[in-house]
């Protein structure tokens, strides 16, 4: 069958956005988290907006079932934010749980059956023991063939991606630290942040505390001294090491989402959805070249055509950094850079806040803090923020922002959403 | 024995480990292989899959050393100090399969290379309990009389 | 803000739809359930049908996070289906998981987004012990409050409503084993059913095998007596016994969605989707009336404004009969009968097979089997197959069929969603 | 002692039970009162919320006893030949709640009436090695002096 460019019934724009503060919070559940997220967003509107108007709530949550032992999160949310008897529908497509969600509130509007959709995605993950975290997000692979048989973790599977990047294009580990030490850079500006700190100043934190504990202090000369170093930074699946790789964590966001019509009721600016695509793909071993992820490809492809723009147009992208090495990959595979110039490309500074393709200047997976089912709709709420103005010490300046590009990913590519947002009309 | 259907099950590539097989599908209209054997083609839907025997030789296409393990593999005395390797080999026949590497060193994986040629192992493995062979893979010998 | 009666964009059909066999096969796991469904699915259209034609995957899954540590079913399924890169999601809202699928692939195609779209549902649940079976259907309740708290587990909260309904309406248990008397004499008439006999022939092979092994058998007369035996029906969770819950199985279906244009190239006689509702609510303890399912009630009223239709006008309906009891409440909540009097209704036949209102003619989850996320598209399998006059020997005879309703319950009401299907145009 | 924003989080419940008192949000709006206090009234969205603390006298609006009880009952002990009674108590006050219930025979269950009065008692338990105090109710001693 030919594949058609799809044209939505009707436009669909975003008229608030919240975060809950990401982090560890022992005494927090999904339903506490969330609340926050949808404080804030009802809050955001210019025009104000109240629970009422909402008429559904889509959730993007991944596994409350193996974190919290709670399955059926759509209607104990709507009855937690006051939202009862609307519909609530919980989304999960691993990490890509909250990014899918937001797209099937899209494709509601667009059907004419709903006006006004809540979006949301939160996940509480940090009351587990760090190995029965590891087993968790594991069940995202086949658990059959890749889990059990070939005993995959999460971050085996990109550090098997990374083996194979890192030798094809001659990039070296270092080029993959020069991601996260970006990322840590625009979370230090990020009060919503898990980490609100700078590689560096991590380094200096530990080294101080270190003298303070009267141990030996490593004499650490800088970020790149200490990210070699496996007492700062231990190897996790090589050759991906600790500061590779996002943490775990708490965390709730929300956003709502208006028809075209509706959307004036509600705001001044609203921030258009311009494109919406999502491909899935299969495991690892079936993927024809690992340094590059087959449903990513179909995907952006998709939301360029659908957007009616090319990679060049995208003013700003927040991309699923999971872990260094996906983000170099996301940057080519969404064609900001040629295969293999990715990894040179971020050491450059290319991609950083104030350099000619910002990505992830929330702070990213990375240092942002990756609540797996809240982190699609997280990376939006960025977009919303920053396409507004309103991103405050790490807004992107000395541009018009017209289009805001997101990119969440699934597991190890087994689902890919990209999302193009657009300020002003077209 | 496996019926023809059960062959194409999700349990069916276990069942084949434990006769020390290793067996893709094949498509019957456009001859595409697969490991782990599966009821449809993914390169053109056919449904029309026969069974095909591999030799188990291949090349080392992707790998990692894992140093913080998942519970199973903490079980097996895998951990921080005592990593493992794993990856994805192409197999000389086409397919890749995701598998456990062994007869490399963990320790040092900045040794181990891509390309290097593996053969297969069936190893002997109890889960929870009940015996079952893991696919692995290890260097291979290089066959006498051959360059 | 005022509730106005929603208009989908485009018109969409069913044109194919597959059941696998329900019941308890330790070998088969959810990928190998699903294929079973898919396959026959496929081979169900009147003018064929291929993979190639299908866009996307809608799939309801309870939790096979819990049941097989497998999360991130939506890319799994489809690889194994061979619809890569199809996009594909996971929708759980309990056991209404593939009842709200089902109603997510319908706005996606009223929306303009695609045009062919694969509804499935699945759940792989009889290998787990039953202790843990019990602990993994009760995280559908909330966690906290009614579970670990109260100690509720699924037959206790339906328990409890039994409680109040019997005290309220003067009705008796044994109006209840008439309910799962009925369904398992349409059981015994559907091949893919999980019990494929009548509870007399039940009661007599277990009298006949304890007669085998020379013990004393009981002398029982008729159903009744063996169902008031706590040998052959012991307590649940007062006052339901053995005999008013639905078993513990293993299942998939499959449907396959168009648009009113894109149908006519797959089927000759489509069944049309007159109306999808779905409202959500609260803890048990939340609801004004335990005799009625506030939720149930919400949907139903959308259902049938949206249908243009009265209760009167529906010929026959799946109803979700997890426990005898809710097949009572929700023929009253559906407007089928009066409060109080849906318990009476059944026990005179009123919605037998051959009876005015004809309900659960597949044998119900009851008899046909409860693989809960499975069960919403596998309710609109056996309507769909109903209203095409394609259901073999429990076809329902004598009058022509237009209108077949479902209702899907998710927990204990946190997730109703009910269906109209319509054979023809309207 | 817990913060305003604190009382209204899932966590408040239990830290009320704790201190043996069973409290309900009361909307600053609409007044309505629910149990578990919860951050939103579900009556008029309102956000302003209040606590309450409730009298624990209450009637029986539903029951079961459970026969085929959850892991975390087995291990109290609770089973087929021993089952627990739980149910609906609608307060004095207004509110419903789920909760345990004792001092009734949970092996003759037709024996408990509907409208039973109850009072509330906070029982010591253990879950997974932490004492926790859990909301039961039991049938209420007739108070002197009234009819
Ligand atoms: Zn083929
Ligand atoms: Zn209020």
């Amino acid at each position: 069958m030919a594949s058609r460019v799809p044209r939505l019934a009707r436009n669909v724009a975003i008229v608030g956005a919240g975060l809950s503060k990401f982090g560890a919070f022992p005494q927090k559940t999904s339903r506490d988290l969330l609340f926050e997220a949808f404080s804030e967003a009802l809050g955001s509107a210019d025009k104000g907006l109240a629970a009422e108007d909402l008429e559904a709530l889509y959730l993007g949550n991944f596994s409350s079932d193996l974190f919290e032992q709670q399955t059926h999160m759509g209607p104990l949310m709507a009855e937690w934010l006051g939202l009862l008897p609307k519909p609530s529908v919980r989304v999960e497509d691993a990490c890509a749980s909250s990014g899918v969600a937001f797209r099937q509130g899209v494709l509601a509007i667009a059907s004419g059956m709903y006006d006004v959709v809540l979006v949301g995605g939160v996940e509480k993950m940090t009351n587990l023991p760090s190995e029965r975290v590891t087993d968790t997000l594991a069940t995202a692979s086949d658990s059959v063939f890749e889990f059990q048989h070939a005993a995959f973790t999460f971050p085996g599977v990109f550090g098997i991606i990374a083996s194979a990047y890192l030798e094809r294009y001659g990039a070296t580990p270092e080029h993959l630290m020069r991601v996260a030490i970006k990322n840590h850079q625009n979370g230090a500006l990020n009060p919503k942040a898990q980490f609100t700190s700078t590689i560096r100043e991590i380094m200096e934190a530990r080294a101080r505390r270190l003298r303070e504990r009267g141990e030996a202090a490593p004499d650490w000369k800088d970020e790149m001294d200490f990210l070699h170093d496996p007492r700062g930074n231990p190897v996790v699946a090589w050759p991906l090491r600790l500061f590779d790789c996002s943490p775990v964590t708490d965390g709730a966001s929300c956003l709502v989402l208006a028809s075209e019509d509706a959307a004036r009721n509600f705001s001044d600016r609203p921030v258009y959805v311009a494109a919406t695509a999502h491909a899935s793909g299969g495991a690892l071993a079936s993927w024809p070249d690992l340094t590059s992820t087959p449903a990513l490809r179909v995907a952006a492809r998709q939301a360029y055509e659908m957007a009616g723009i090319t990679p060049e147009q995208i003013d700003l992208a927040e991309v699923h950094d999971c872990f260094t090495i996906a983000e170099v990959m996301a940057t080519e595979d969404l064609g900001f850079f040629r295969p293999g110039e990715g990894a040179l490309a971020a050491a450059e500074g290319l991609t950083a806040r104030d350099g000619p393709r910002p990505v992830n200047t929330s702070g990213g997976l990375k240092a942002k803090g990756h609540p797996v089912g809240a982190t699609g709709t997280g990376q939006l709420v960025e977009l919303w923020k920053q396409l507004r103005g309103e991103a405050g010490q790490r807004q992107v300046k000395g541009r018009q922002l017209r289009y805001g590009l997101a990119e969440n990913l699934g597991g190890t590519g087994g689902t890919c959403v990209v999302t193009i947002l657009r300020q002003g009309q077209s | 024995m496996t019926t023809t259907e059960e062959a194409f099950g999700v349990a069916a590539f276990q069942r084949f480990l434990d006769q020390r097989r290793l067996v893709a599908s094949r498509c019957a209209h456009c001859r595409a292989l697969y490991v782990p054997p599966r009821p449809v083609c993914p390169q053109c839907h056919g449904m029309e899959m026969g069974l095909q025997d591999l030799s188990g030789r291949g090349r080392l296409a992707g790998f990692t050393a894992i140093s913080v393990p998942p519970s199973h593999m903490l079980q097996e005395g895998f951990g921080r100090d005592n990593p493992y390797l794993t990856g994805v080999v192409a197999l000389e026949e086409g397919p890749r399969v995701a598998a456990r590497l062994v007869g490399l060193e963990a320790s040092s994986p900045e040794k181990v290379k891509l390309g290097t040629r593996l053969t297969a192992v069936f190893q002997e493995g109890e889960r929870d309990g009940q015996k079952r062979v893991v696919l692995a893979f290890q260097p291979a010998t290089r066959p006498k009389g051959r360059g």
